[in-house]
């Protein structure tokens, strides 16, 4: 395996999973042993991939081929470089964690329905995200996206008879679509104005590399990219297919969806904006930067407000793919004024959080997926005391919260605090507008920061503490161990990246090098791996290892202090203020856990509540049945996409009525377009 | 016969063609429009003739007959009995604002001499002055065709539409090759049969050959 | 052998003040409140006695709390006394204090606030919940003010790290800075909240709607409660020692000068005190607040830190 | 030699149809005759690959890579959609919609159809050109109206006057044609020989060839389906029978923009502007606009197909008008395949109209449920004619775009627009069929696997890979249509 080279070994891994999603339907009748060997396959596939990618982002080389297929004079070009080696690292890792857990959890399935088509899905899914990241040529670029797309699609539309998984998916590819085509003609301006492109060869990424745009072109060029590559990211506004489609998605699909499909977005951001378009105009940064506070704020509010498990997680990572997006802005921002040091810094942010969030989120996701898996529901108002069924998904979960809330000394913290520092360089910056508009940018990724915690204490605290809070108590059973020993993977990278970000960095620093020719690492690893300083021990140093110890140690010398004691521990029952028992009606809900936060942030959203009396029929005079109702909208849904469907329906029944019926009516249509013609000849 | 006089002889037949056109558009009774029709097809016939004879063309000769047998004798024929099998003659078809649409038919042959006009320094031809008529006679069979109501009338439009074509055929460029011509011809008669075929289908689905039984197709409000 | 016992002595010298100095704080307020009431006090040890009866005194459990539950007192002292061990207090030559700058000891807190309000929510009471929500929402609206305070600070110091800052500070001559004026009121408004003290919480009180902190901890008992109080006043020491050590440092002893500690003690001890004093002026002055005018008073706070960072830019 | 046996095997089916078609067999040999077109259309191409363009029957013929090509097309696509016919429409006799008259007359017009198709793209003179269109629609128009049904009359109607018209505007224009070409050739049939014609484009008369270009464009353009003269288009293909639908959407639309393809590629010579492109870039722009707006309110399967047919040529349409090698080679593509995927939808479509015995899409559901082949037919035929990779409808969309965006920046977004309207009312339509539960109204049928099975392999083959000999066919009928 070590002889093969990294790009061979990508290959492979993409033909097994191709081999595999070919192989499935012959196996549809035996489903048990389908989901064995097929996610076995594809698990051994991303083993694969993971080491491919990680060899290509060591080897620090570029690697390239061509494929005999495609278009004659364009056939499919790959390359894999270290910018695609780490994605692949990302995309894989996670595959491997998730194919492992779909095991235990597409099992559930059988006997329901027939799981082929999500196994054939599944590995097109995974061949397309990879073949995205190692495209070399826009044709090839744009198969592989949208192979991602459709297969995805097909998974959020698995279970497809009910009305509402359908309307999910067919918003989720409607705008998927859109977004291709936004990336598809910033492709062709580019070919347009690299060489050959009447001969085809101006599609491949090294023509458009080379080619001289000019700069409003390129401009636009960027934008339709970003727009295009948004749309799927899921940026605010374009993010309302976000929430429909990853809750409806079996959990499996929804953590690599949330984990690694965003990210794909985020490469070609990177992509473009780094390698193929050479700018130094700031403005393009500052709008990713702008549209990634954005995203940022408005998801994690949006996340707060929701009582749908996955549908939070959902608008969650709206909010994640905002605080890297803020990072790739900030890196564009700082390349732009020819900081390179400065601009690698926060482009390492930036990759660290995809490599975090796709942890934690994929962990989230199917820590999610383990929950489901035990109550059958999704609203977290009716679950509660799960901690006490489920041993070990209840702990896992629990490192997935601690890690998206930006806590040491789990991952998601050293993506945070890179984040914050490279805010804290922007005072460098040439330009004093900025150096008084980007603090503020950092105070509203620090308000994300604080709102995630409280977003995730409200759904571990919901769901997992507390007493049971749906009408009956339904049998609680524990995620089988495939499903355990995925979220136990995804756990322990968790809090490996969070205690070892030296190591990452200096094993990613080749990325930054290639792209904007500075490095980190020289200044991040300076003082030994012990210690994380970006920039110089004087001005910000972490040690996330002293950290984990150093708790671990304080609690364990407490812990044995006071267990060296013999002071009794009693259980009792919970104090009711005096009054009749209390009930499992009483504990904070999520409703009520977010009220704060709907009177602080309420004007952002479209809520209406209702409270209505109910009296008791026995006692007329009592109003003892209170119904309370709230009904929280995005605004933004009626902003931005209400008014295009409305116009849409609106001019198809103008258009409608060109089909009038009457055949005079046609035939004048006829006269007249000669005339008209022959008027303007 | 000199040149010169085919030349004003083909004037006043294409003036003919242009007045049977005219004549179309305002009849009301359905036999006065299949006279009408015929009337045209006559002329076209003669005009074709007179082109042949004084180019010297002697391939229009067959043009000519063929005009005469189709558009003379055999459409009007079928359309006779057609109308006369299917009981529908009697049915008097109500033409909207008859003075408008002539003003519409002046204009458009305005416009039609308007467009040919570059066209005719072209031509040496004798005819090159009536190809503006062959021009004004398609676009008033298709005027024809938006106005009327009735499933007949609408066909009658189209036939004086394709005489529109011919006469074009002939006077810009003294015909067509032969096997174009042939070509067309047989296609005109197909046609009739099969309007021929649907006026009985129209007639036993919707019991009237009004068009107006006919606008089920279309998009919903 | 002295310097490499040195950096060893001073870590432990570190932590057992921060241990002991906490509740002597909470102490010295307690006194100089029922001094500004007419009250007689129980003595600035009586936090002291508190603590130790706490720890003898049965653990009385809920009946469905979790494993949770019972691990939140220890991983909140954790995180507070690792805190305590990284905040230079009476030497910038502290060895562990480059393990985080002031970022990652706002996330050190972060942490023994999410365990409370995981705890809060254990139980399964309305007190409980409300209690964690409202902790969280007041913690959220004080995170951006926080780091703007921070931004500003640092931008004086072209640092974030606390020794560094303190360092810079002391050994540059004294300027006043508008910048920093501005970034030390921010930093007083956010202290007060984090800490749950007047206008914000009112720690003494167990006046149910009100409630913030002590809503969370409110079914804890014995040796739990024990670590959760103590834990409570060294944050509050704590976040003396960063303000002192962010805009006040001089004082504090510099690098490998043993001789300047008692003297760094001493004017410790001198600040501590008049913090104290100006929380038992405010908290008499002041009356506390509805729970929704809380935002508005962050709100200030947010932009005085932003004001401090204009005037930085602008002024400086 | 190969040319009489093309056109005259289906002139003999004809006959022989006309009066056996309603034999036990009649559908066999029916699939027979179209088979040996197509292997002759084959053999054809094979020798204009080899050899280069073809001129025969003094003069009447001329077979390039741009019309072999086609024509290979039309003959193959007949051909699996005769099979397609044999299942499907035995299923209608069974249920006493087509009588025995009816299917000889069926079968015999079939082949009269794919005869006229045929010779116009093989014929080298414009004016038979004009008379195999015109022919063409003839054929189908009774076709159209086969079931009798009200609607069935309405929609047979308004294509017979509507395309008799607009075709009657195209013989207008050949009048002018041959007018300008009479001047350099002189009398005869000369002067109406395509060979002839563009040889000597850039002494045509720029005047004449203009005004000609407008009647043809109208003309052909009607039968193209281009807005506004479209109207016949969703009428026509909802009501008849739906192997008929599937040849109208997918074959003569085809043949009509080749007419008018051939056409602009005089005028271009002729009036050294790009006037022709631009006219139609408005109408192919016009076409996708408004077909995929009505697209959105579709209640009837077929009828949302036809609308789909009027955007996919609106952009072959708009792809031609755009000019240059790389917009002409996905124009190319897309006629070839749009031609697969619609028919292969409209096979599907069938087929699902037959198990629910209704065209209604409302009363249409679970599909895939119910009949695997039917329903993921469906489902990928519009992934693809959406224009989804790795189908080949993508890739001439993506050819289309890139050039539009180069050439037309400023249509593209109108463009975006209208691909982005159609894409969602398809998906919007199509998911509650191809999805949910099997309901009580669908009963299963015998369905035809083999063209479903063949098209889609094709398309998927072509969205991938493009076969070396297909693409220098592209490349020499790109060389033959830009100058």
């Amino acid at each position: 395996m070590l002889t093969q080279s990294p790009l061979e070994l990508a290959i492979a891994a993409i033909l097994i999973l191709l081999a595999t999603a070919a192989i499935a339907p012959v196996l549809s009748r035996r489903q048990n042993l389908l989901i064995s060997f097929s996610f076995i396959t594809s698990a051994v596939a991303s083993l694969i991939a993971v080491f491919a990618g990680y060899a290509a982002v060591t080897g620090g080389g570029v690697e390239s081929l061509v494929l005999p297929i495609g278009l004659p004079d364009l056939p499919f070009y790959l390359r894999f470089d270290p910018l695609s080696g780490f994605f692949v690292t990302i995309v894989a890792l996670l595959g491997f964690m998730v194919s492992i857990y779909s095991i235990g959890y597409v099992k559930a399935f059988v006997g329901h329905r027939s799981v082929t088509r999500l196994v054939v899905f599944y590995c097109l899914f995974m061949a397309g995200m990879l073949l995205v990241l190692l495209s070399d040529d826009a044709y090839f670029f744009m198969v592989s996206w949208e192979l991602m797309a459709v297969s995805s699609y097909f998974l959020v539309c698995f279970e497809d008879d009910q009305a509402q998984n359908r309307r999910a998916a067919f918003l989720y590819l409607l705008i998927a679509h859109i977004g291709a085509v936004l990336i598809l003609l910033s492709f062709g301006l580019m070919a347009g104005f690299a060489k050959g492109f009447e001969n085809f060869s101006g599609y491949t990424f090294s023509a458009m590399r080379d080619s001289h745009i000019p700069e409003g072109w390129a401009a636009v060029a960027f934008f339709m990219a970003f727009f295009g590559f948004a749309a799927k990211a899921g940026v605010v506004p374009l993010h309302a297919w976000l929430p429909e489609a990853h809750p409806v998605a079996p959990s499996n699909v929804s953590a690599l969806m949330s984990g690694v499909m965003l990210k794909t977005a985020v490469y070609g951001i990177i992509r473009v904006g780094f390698d193929l378009l050479h700018s130094s105009d700031w403005r393009w940064g500052g709008v990713v930067l702008i549209f990634g506070l954005v995203s940022a704020v408005m998801g994690i509010l949006y996340a707060l407000l929701q009582n749908d498990l996955k549908r939070l997680l959902a608008y969650s990572s709206v909010e994640n793919i905002g605080i890297i997006l803020v990072c790739v802005g900030l890196a564009m921002i700082f390349k732009s004024f020819g900081m390179g040091l400065l601009a690698s810094l926060a482009l390492m942010a930036g990759l660290y959080h995809c490599l975090n969030h796709a942890m934690f989120k994929g962990l989230l996701f199917m820590g999610a997926g383990a929950v489901l898996h035990a109550t059958h529901e999704r609203n977290m108002e009716g679950m509660g005391g799960l901690v006490h069924k489920l041993k070990w998904t209840a702990p896992l979960f629990l490192v997935g919260c601690l890690s998206i809330s930006g806590l040491p000394p789990f991952n998601g913290f050293v993506s945070e605090w890179l984040t914050f520092q490279s805010f804290l360089l922007s005072p460098a910056l040439p330009s004093p507008l900025l150096n008084l508009l980007i603090p503020l940018g950092a105070a509203l990724v620090a308000l994300t920061g604080a709102l995630a915690a409280r977003c995730f204490i409200k759904v571990y605290g919901v769901t997992f503490l507390g007493h049971w809070r749906g009408e009956h108590d339904t049998v609680v059973h524990e995620a089988p161990w495939p499903m355990r020993i995925g979220m136990l993977l995804a756990a322990a990278s968790c809090l490996a990246l969070g205690i070892f970000p030296t190591f990452v960095i200096g094993w990613l620093d080749i990325i930054p090098e290639t792209l904007l020719a500075a490095k980190i690492s020289t200044s991040a690893s300076a003082s030994g791996w012990l210690w994380l300083t970006p920039v110089a021990a004087e001005r910000a140093s972490y040690s996330a290892p002293i950290i984990f110890i150093g708790i671990l140690v304080i609690f364990a010398t407490v812990y044995l202090v006071f267990h060296s004691r013999t002071t009794s521990v009693r259980r009792a029952p919970l104090w009711d203020c005096g009054f009749g028992k209390i009930t499992n009606r009483m504990q904070y809900n999520s409703t009520s856990f977010s009220m704060p936060t709907r009177r602080i942030y309420g004007f952002l959203f479209n809520i209406k509540e209702t409270v209505k009396y109910g009296s008791n029929q026995y006692l007329p005079m009592l109003n003892n049945r209170i119904l309370y109702h709230l009904r929280v909208r995005d605004r933004l849904w009626q902003m931005c996409y209400q008014p295009f469907s409305d116009a849409s329906f609106w001019l198809a029944r103008r258009v409608g009525k060109l089909q009038h019926g009457r055949i005079q009516i046609y035939l004048l249509y006829s006269f007249l377009t000669l005339i008209v013609l022959l008027v303007f000849s | 016969m000199n040149v010169s006089f085919a030349a004003q002889l083909n004037s006043v037949l294409a003036a003919l063609i242009l007045l049977t056109a005219f004549g179309l558009l305002a009849q009301r009774r359905i036999y006065g429009l299949l006279h009408i029709f015929a009337l045209q097809g006559f002329f076209l016939s003669v005009s074709t003739a007179v082109v042949g004879y004084s180019a010297g063309l002697h391939h229009l000769y067959i043009s000519a007959l063929l005009t005469l047998t189709l558009k003379v004798i055999v459409l009007p024929y079928i359309l006779y009995v057609l109308i006369h099998r299917l009981r529908i003659h009697k049915e008097v078809e109500e033409v909207v604002n008859i003075p408008t649409t002539m003003l519409i038919g002046i204009a458009l042959v305005i416009y039609s001499y308007h467009l040919t006009a570059p066209i005719r320094e072209l031509s040496d031809f004798i005819t090159r002055s009536t190809l503006a008529v062959a021009l004004a006679t398609v676009m008033l069979g298709l005027l024809m065709m938006i106005i009327r109501k009735k499933a007949v009338t609408q066909i009658i439009g189209f036939l004086a539409l394709e005489n529109g074509l011919f006469f074009a055929a002939t006077s810009a460029t003294y015909g067509m090759p032969l096997v174009v011509e042939l070509g067309v011809a047989l296609d005109i008669l197909i046609a009739a049969f099969i309007f021929g075929i649907f006026f009985f289908q129209i007639r036993t689905t919707f019991d009237t050959l009004d068009l107006k039984a006919m606008e089920k197709l279309k998009e919903e409000e | 052998m002295t310097k490499d016992i040195y950096p060893i002595l001073i870590e432990s010298l570190q932590v057992v003040t921060v241990l002991v100095a906490s509740p002597l704080l909470v102490g010295w307020i307690r006194v100089l409140k029922c001094w500004s009431q007419g009250r007689s006090s129980a003595g600035v040890f009586q936090p002291f006695r508190d603590i130790s009866k706490l720890f003898i005194k049965e653990t009385v459990l809920a009946e469905n709390a979790s494993w949770i539950f019972r691990a939140t007192p220890y991983i909140v002292f954790g995180a507070t006394v690792m805190a305590g061990a990284i905040i230079p207090v009476i030497s910038v030559d502290l060895p562990l204090s480059a393990t985080a700058d002031i970022i990652a000891l706002v996330a050190l807190f972060a942490i023994a606030r999410f365990f409370l309000a995981l705890a809060g929510m254990d139980i399964g009471t309305a007190f409980g919940g409300m209690g964690s929500s409202r902790e969280m929402m007041v913690s959220s609206l004080a995170e951006p003010a926080m780091l703007m305070s921070i931004f500003t600070v640092s931008l004086v110091n072209s640092s974030t790290s606390l020794s560094q800052m303190a360092l810079v500070l002391t050994s540059n001559p004294i300027v006043l800075r508008p910048s920093l004026a501005f970034a030390l009121l921010a930093f007083v408004l956010i202290a007060l909240a984090e800490n749950g003290r007047i206008p914000v919480d009112n720690p003494a009180t167990h006046l149910e709607l009100t409630m913030i902190h002590e809503a969370m901890i409110l079914e804890y008992s014995g040796r739990h409660l024990a670590l959760l109080e103590w834990a409570n006043m060294m944050k509050l020491f704590l976040f003396a020692a960063i303000g002192i050590a962010c805009f006040f440092p001089w004082g504090i002893a510099l690098k490998d000068n043993i001789g300047m500690l008692p003297a760094a003690f001493i004017l410790l001890a001198f600040k501590l005190a008049l913090i104290g004093v100006f929380i038992v002026v405010a908290e008499t002055v002041l009356a506390k607040m509805r729970i929704f005018r809380v935002p508005e008073f962050l709100g200030s706070a947010f932009l005085f830190a932003t004001l401090g960072m204009l005037s930085y830019f602008i002024l400086e | 030699m190969i040319l009489l046996i093309l056109l005259g095997v289906n002139l003999a089916a004809t006959i022989l149809l006309a009066f056996i078609g309603d034999r036990k067999r009649a559908p066999e040999l029916n699939i027979i005759c179209s088979g040996a077109t197509f292997a002759a259309s084959v053999f054809l191409a094979l020798s204009v690959y080899e050899k280069g363009p073809i001129i025969s029957g003094n003069g009447f013929f001329f077979v390039d890579a741009f019309n072999v090509y086609l024509a290979v097309l039309t003959a193959f696509v007949s051909m699996t959609t005769a099979i397609f016919s044999r299942r499907y429409m035995r299923v209608e006799r069974s249920r006493g919609k087509v009588g025995h008259k009816g299917m000889r007359f069926y079968h015999a017009m079939y082949q009269l159809f794919i005869f006229a198709m045929l010779l116009a793209l093989l014929t080298n003179n414009v004016g038979v050109l004009w008379i195999a269109m015109e022919l063409a629609t003839l054929a189908t128009v009774l076709l159209v109206s086969l079931y009798r049904t009200p609607a069935a009359v309405e929609a047979a109607w308004k294509y017979f006057i509507l395309c008799g018209v607009g075709i009657a505007q195209a013989l207008f224009g050949t009048v002018l044609l041959y007018f300008a070409a009479e001047r350099i050739f002189g009398e005869g049939s000369k002067g109406l020989l395509w060979t002839n014609l563009s040889a000597v484009a850039d002494r045509l008369d720029p005047t004449v060839l203009s005004l000609a270009f407008i009647f043809f464009m109208v003309g052909y353009g009607t039968k193209v389906g281009l807005v506004p003269l479209h109207n016949w288009l969703p009428d026509a293909h909802s009501e008849g029978p739906t192997p008929i639908s599937a040849v109208l959407s997918g074959l003569l639309l085809n043949v009509a923009l080749y007419a008018l393809i051939r056409v602009k590629v005089l005028v271009d010579g002729a009036t050294h502007s790009h006037k022709a492109g631009y006219i139609m870039m408005v109408f192919g722009l016009l076409s996708i606009l408004v077909a995929s707006f009505s697209l959105l309110r579709q209640k009837d399967i077929k009828r949302m197909f036809a609308y789909s047919s009027i955007e996919h040529m609106g952009i072959a349409t708009f792809a031609f008008g755009l000019g240059g090698p790389v917009a002409t080679f996905g124009g190319l593509l897309h006629m070839l395949v749009h031609s697969l995927t619609k028919t292969t939808i409209f096979f599907t479509v069938g087929h699902a109209s037959q198990m629910h015995s209704t065209q209604e899409m409302s009363s249409i559901e679970g599909l895939i449920k119910g009949n695997p082949l039917v329903g993921w037919g469906l489902m990928f035929g519009v992934v693809a004619i959406a224009g989804m990779p790795p189908f080949g409808v993508f890739t001439s969309e993506f050819l289309i775009l890139t050039a539009s965006i180069k050439n037309a920046p400023f249509f593209t977004p109108f463009f975006l627009l209208g691909i982005a309207v159609a894409f969602a009312a398809l998906f919007r339509k199509v998911m509650p069929m191809a999805f949910g539960k099997v309901p009580d109204n669908q009963k299963p049928i015998r369905v035809a696997y083999v063209p479903v099975i063949v098209h889609m392999a094709l398309i998927l083959v072509l969205g991938i890979y493009l076969p070396t000999f297909l693409s220098q066919w592209f490349h020499m009928a790109v060389e033959l249509l830009v100058r």
